[in-house]
This record gives structure tokens, sequence and C-alpha cells, in this order.
């Protein structure tokens, strides 16, 4: 069950390599940045998850899940958020000068 | 524990994920990737981790989503290029980054596959479970986490939200203000204006409970944030501009980062460590009751304004831009 | 019972997801979205049930008031074209 | 006694609401245009959603989830018809510039 978790994991973030990788619209970039974050979230939490735990609120009936994974994915969320935003901010902003979104027209970005 | 209905889950998000890279239609594949993010809220769900499927059903598929639909339809005038590029070989296009990535593919997954094994309790992980409502009188232990071990983290990261909000509005400073009373319906404003207060409401619940059931700052503020785009989405641009002023926006996120501070110094001169908790003049109060977990709420409300208020000028940022005067 | 209906409700998910991905026109594919996430709102609430969590609810009553939000976004997208008129 | 005559009424609610939901998700897909499908699945599903929160209700164990249940199914008789209506106002809107210019 773990490894099932792993398993689409590592799948979202080949997918989302994949689409950084060959997609032209800088859009779909930013969709394969965020499928691969979703991927590291779903690693760490499925990593957490340990069988017949309840969630960690007090008081807790038996064991419960690892809370330490828990509080470093809230953080990447908030954190990933933010990037996206600023993704976004640098695509409307390439967008008025260059006229385009394709990726391979923002020629003035190579170093 | 259904692993079957698990496995379904699982299949549903991948199955959405490839849809979503697939669909050539960007509106498409944008309401399928949040569908991708409320799937892994479920999912989260199932594993026991209230607080995380929270936090990504409120930002990954809502207020993602919604940025996402701003920045396209203010690029929307530009052709969108066609998906794979014509001139490349066509070995290039689509082959070898297949293979490129199924090969990092197998390698993660052989790595990740040593990991798999019975899994217990680490030590840190059992001390926290066990004495968190000991050491901090909080109920929610990922709030505690957040908010008590790690607060520094805490500081640190409204600090890179604070970075994102000054680098997007830096970025897309300049043009016009729009400021337009044009917004939908009649009937769908008005109903908004019954349903404002019970959100605003639910918003506050969310924020002042933090520490006692799953939610606190990050989810309360982009709750607020949440009815800062509604506004603005409902009642156009204009309304919103007068009723929450980029000015007020201003004040308080800088309030959040100073009220976060302030709470850590005083820490420090009581003598005990910036942002420490029960060792400083906080008392811990009774567990479950409203004011308890000592320097918890007041970090709450602090990253709550943080973060609503800095979602919500990001949003404002991005849907006020135009064109520069010259087009 | 309470399983019966949420594989009941995962299926039907299933099904409405097809339009998403076949619905010829967005207008199509925006019915479909506003269905689906009214489903996946149900979905949330039987899981909350199911595995006797009632924190759950909370996620349950927060993505809907989030996937309203990102409808009415979309339904204002869609009718003007842009989003500052 | 009188909690299980609750359980069995809420298990019909519930059966009724999976029903509707799924007899919405049929129309979606099988009804030939945007306002067809808008029709059959708004209400069908508004329905569904109530009945399944309503009958949801002596499921939860405490007061607290119940007043959640409430408020859900009180948020979804508000905005589920508002969304509705709005993308039903915007396809039309649409609609007729497509086929008048």
């Amino acid at each position: 069950m773990v490894l099932m978790g792993f398993a689409v994991s590592v799948f979202l973030f080949c997918l989302g390599l994949f689409t950084v990788l060959t997609r032209r619209s800088a859009f779909k970039t930013v969709i394969g940045l965020m499928l691969m974050e979703s991927g590291v979230l779903l690693l760490f939490v499925s990593w957490a998850y340990i069988p017949g735990g309840g969630p960690p609120i007090l008081p807790l009936q038996g064991t419960g899940v690892d809370p330490l994974p828990h509080a470093l994915t809230l953080t990447a969320i908030v954190i990933g958020a933010c990037d996206i935003a600023l993704a976004f901010a640098f695509i409307m902003k390439l967008e008025r000068f260059e006229k385009s979104v394709d990726v391979d027209r923002f020629r003035r970005l190579r170093g | 524990m259904n692993v079957s209905l698990l496995a379904v889950l699982y299949l549903f998000i991948a199955v959405t994920a490839l849809v979503a890279v697939l669909l050539e239609d960007l509106l498409s594949a944008f309401i399928t990737l949040s569908f991708t993010g409320v799937l892994m809220a479920t999912v989260f769900a199932l594993l026991r981790a209230p607080d995380v499927a929270l936090t990504q059903a409120i930002i990954n598929s809502g207020l993602v989503t919604s940025l996402l639909l701003v920045a396209y339809s203010q690029t929307r005038k530009t052709p969108h290029p066609p998906e794979v590029c014509d001139e490349c070989p066509s070995w290039l296009q689509v082959k070898v980054p297949a293979f490129v990535c199924s090969v990092l593919g197998l390698l993660l997954f052989r790595g990740l596959y040593s990991l798999a094994g019975e899994r217990s309790l680490p030590e840190a992980s059992a001390h926290y479970l066990a004495r968190t409502l000991e050491e901090t009188g909080a109920l929610n232990v990922v709030g505690a986490l957040l908010l008590d071990y790690r607060a520094f983290d805490t500081l640190g990261e409204t600090t890179v939200i604070f970075a994102a909000v000054s680098g997007v509005s830096i970025l897309l400073s300049g043009g016009r203000r729009v400021q337009s009373g044009h917004g939908l319906s009649y009937i769908v404003k008005r109903g908004m204006a019954l349903l404002t207060p019970f959100i605003l409401l639910y918003a506050a619940s969310i924020l002042f409970l933090g520490h006692l059931t799953p939610g606190g700052g990050f989810p309360g503020g982009s709750v607020f944030a949440t009815v800062a785009i509604l506004m603005c989405v409902v009642y156009g641009t204009g309304f919103e501009a007068s009723r929450i002023s980029s000015k007020s926006k201003e004040i308080l996120e800088a309030g959040g980062a100073i009220l976060f501070v302030l709470v850590g110094l005083l820490g420090i001169a009581w003598g005990a460590g910036f942002l420490s908790n029960l060792p400083a003049p906080f008392s811990a109060g009774t567990p479950g009751s409203l004011l308890s977990a000592g320097n918890m709420p007041l970090l709450n409300i602090a990253v709550g304004l943080k973060v609503g208020a800095g979602l919500s000028s990001i949003f404002y940022a991005m849907i006020k831009i135009l064109e520069l005067e010259d087009d | 019972m309470i399983l019966a209906a949420l594989w009941g409700m995962v299926i039907s998910g299933m099904v409405g997801f097809v339009r998403v991905i076949r619905g010829p026109s967005p207008a199509d594919r925006l019915v479909a979205a506003d269905a689906l996430s009214v489903i996946f709102t149900m979905v949330l609430v039987l899981l909350s049930l199911y595995i006797e969590t009632p924190f759950l609810l909370d996620v349950a009553l927060a993505f809907s008031v989030l996937s309203f939000a990102d409808m009415l976004l979309m339904a204002k997208y869609f009718e003007h074209g842009e989003l500052h008129k | 006694m009188i909690l299980d005559v609750l359980r069995f009424t809420g298990g019909i609610c519930i059966a009724a609401g999976v029903f509707f939901s799924f007899a919405a998700v049929v129309a979606i897909l099988r009804f030939p245009d945007v306002f067809t499908r808008l029709h059959g699945s708004s209400k069908a599903l508004s329905g569904g959603a109530i009945l399944i929160l309503l009958g949801a209700l002596p499921y939860t164990g405490t007061v607290s989830g119940a007043m959640k249940l409430v408020l859900i199914a009180a948020f979804f008789l508000v905005s589920n018809p508002m969304a509705s209506h709005a993308i039903a106002r915007a396809a039309r809107k649409r609609g007729k510039e497509e086929n008048g210019q």
C-alpha cells in the first residue's frame, strides 16, 4: 500500500518533468511544475502513514500517524502556491514584452 | 483502511494528471488539474492527514486554479503555441524525453523501494505525539509543530510569502489601474451578499481554532483571501478596491509580520529564547478551550493576516494590470 | 452502507470525468466541472463518516467554498472573455 | 432504538442521494447540448447532495459534526443554484455572440 503511494508519486513527478521538457506553452510548463510538486507532497504523506494510526489530533485513540512530514508538507504547499503565483507574474510580464507565451521564443532570457 | 478504495483513488489521480498534460485546451487542463488537487486532498484525508488535506483543498485546488485562470485570461489575446515544436526532429519531441523520464522514474522507484518496509514512529515524532499536550497545551499536533517546535521555520515561510508578494507587485506594477463596477448578474450579487458574512465567519473559525482542530493560519488566511477574490469577481474590481484598499492590505500584512516578531521577542524579554511558548509568560490554559496553548492563537492570527493579505494582494495585482498606455 | 455510497460517488465522479475529457466546447467542460466539484465534496463527506473523523467535514466545507469561487471565476471569464470588465 | 430508526431512514436518504447523483452524471454524459446537460446535472445534483447530507446526520457521532453537515447543506442550497445560473448565463451569452457574428 505504501508502495502504491510511492509509485503514483514517482509517476506524477516524472509526468511533470516530461511536461516541462516537451511542451512549449509556458502554462503547460507551470502545470508540469505543479505536478512535480504534487508528487513530492504525495510521497511525504504516504510515507508518514502508519497502519492503524489515527490522525495526529489529541487525544489519540491508539497510535497516531507521523506528524512531522505533515508539518513539512503544509509548509511546502503554501510556498508552492507562492512560487506558482510568481511564475504567473513572470509569464504575464513576458507576454507583454514578447507577445508570446512560447517558451522557445523567450530568447532574451538565455544566459 | 480500505486498500481497494485507495488504489482506485490513486488510479484516478494518475488519470487526471495524464489528461491535464495531454489536453490541448488550457481551460480544460486547469479544470482537470483542480480535480487532481481535490483527489489528492481525498487521499490525504484517507491517509489520516486532515491538516494537509484542508490546506491542499484550499490552496492547491482552489486558489491556485483561480490564479491560473486569471493569468490565462490576461494573456489569452496572444495565440497559444502548438503543443510540440515543429522544427525539431521527431525523435527529440517525445521519445527521448519519455525515455529519460521513465529511466529516472525507475531509478527513483528503486531508491524508494527500500524505504517501504515495516514502519514505526521515529523517536522525534513519538516524542511530539506523546508530549505535545504537556509541552505546548495544544491539541493539534501539526499546529503545535508549525507554531511552537518549528516556529522559526514558519517565520521564514512568512518571509517567503512576503518575497513572493513583493515580487509579483514589482513585476506587475505600471499600467493603468482598471476600476470597473461591472460584475456578474443581479442574482449572483444578492446571493453573494447573503453568503459573505458566513464565509468570513467560517474563515475566522478555521483561523482561531487552529490549535484545537485542523486548520490554523495558513488555511484560514487563504479562505479570507478567497472572500476578497469572490468580491472582486462578483462585484467588479472597483468595489473590491473601495472596500479593501491596497494600502490597508499592506498594513494588515505588515501588522501580521510585526505581531509574529513581537510575540517572539516577548519570549526573549522573559529570558526564554526567541518564540518560546510555555517557558515564556504565556500560560497553557485549559486544554481544549479557545484561549489555551500559550502564544499559538496569537501566532495563528499573525500568520493568517500575513497569508490572507498576501494572497489577496497577489490576486489583485494580477487582475488589475492591463495593456501599457501605448497599446 | 457508507462504503457502498462512497463507491457509488467515486464511480459517479469517474463517469462524469469522461465528459470533461470528451466535451466538445469549454461550456460542456464547465458544466461537468460544476457537477464534479459537488460530487467530490460528497466523497469527502462520506469519507469522513467512513473513517469516523469529524474533522474531515471541515475539508468538505472549505472545498465547497473554494469550488464555488472557482466556478464563478470560470463563468465570468467565460461570459466576458476577460475578467476585468 | 430511535437511533436505529434514524439510521435506517438516513441510509435510505443516502441511497436516494447517490442514485440522484449518478442520474445527474448520466445526464451530463448523455444529453445533447450544454443547456440540457446543465438542467439535468444542477437540479438532480443539488437535490442529491442535500439528501446525502441530511441522511448522513444520524451517522455523525458528535453534535459539531452534525452542525457542520447542516452548514454544508445550507451552503449548497444557496451556492449551487448561483453557480449554475452564472454558468448558464455565460454559456447563453457566449452562444449568442458566436451565432450572431
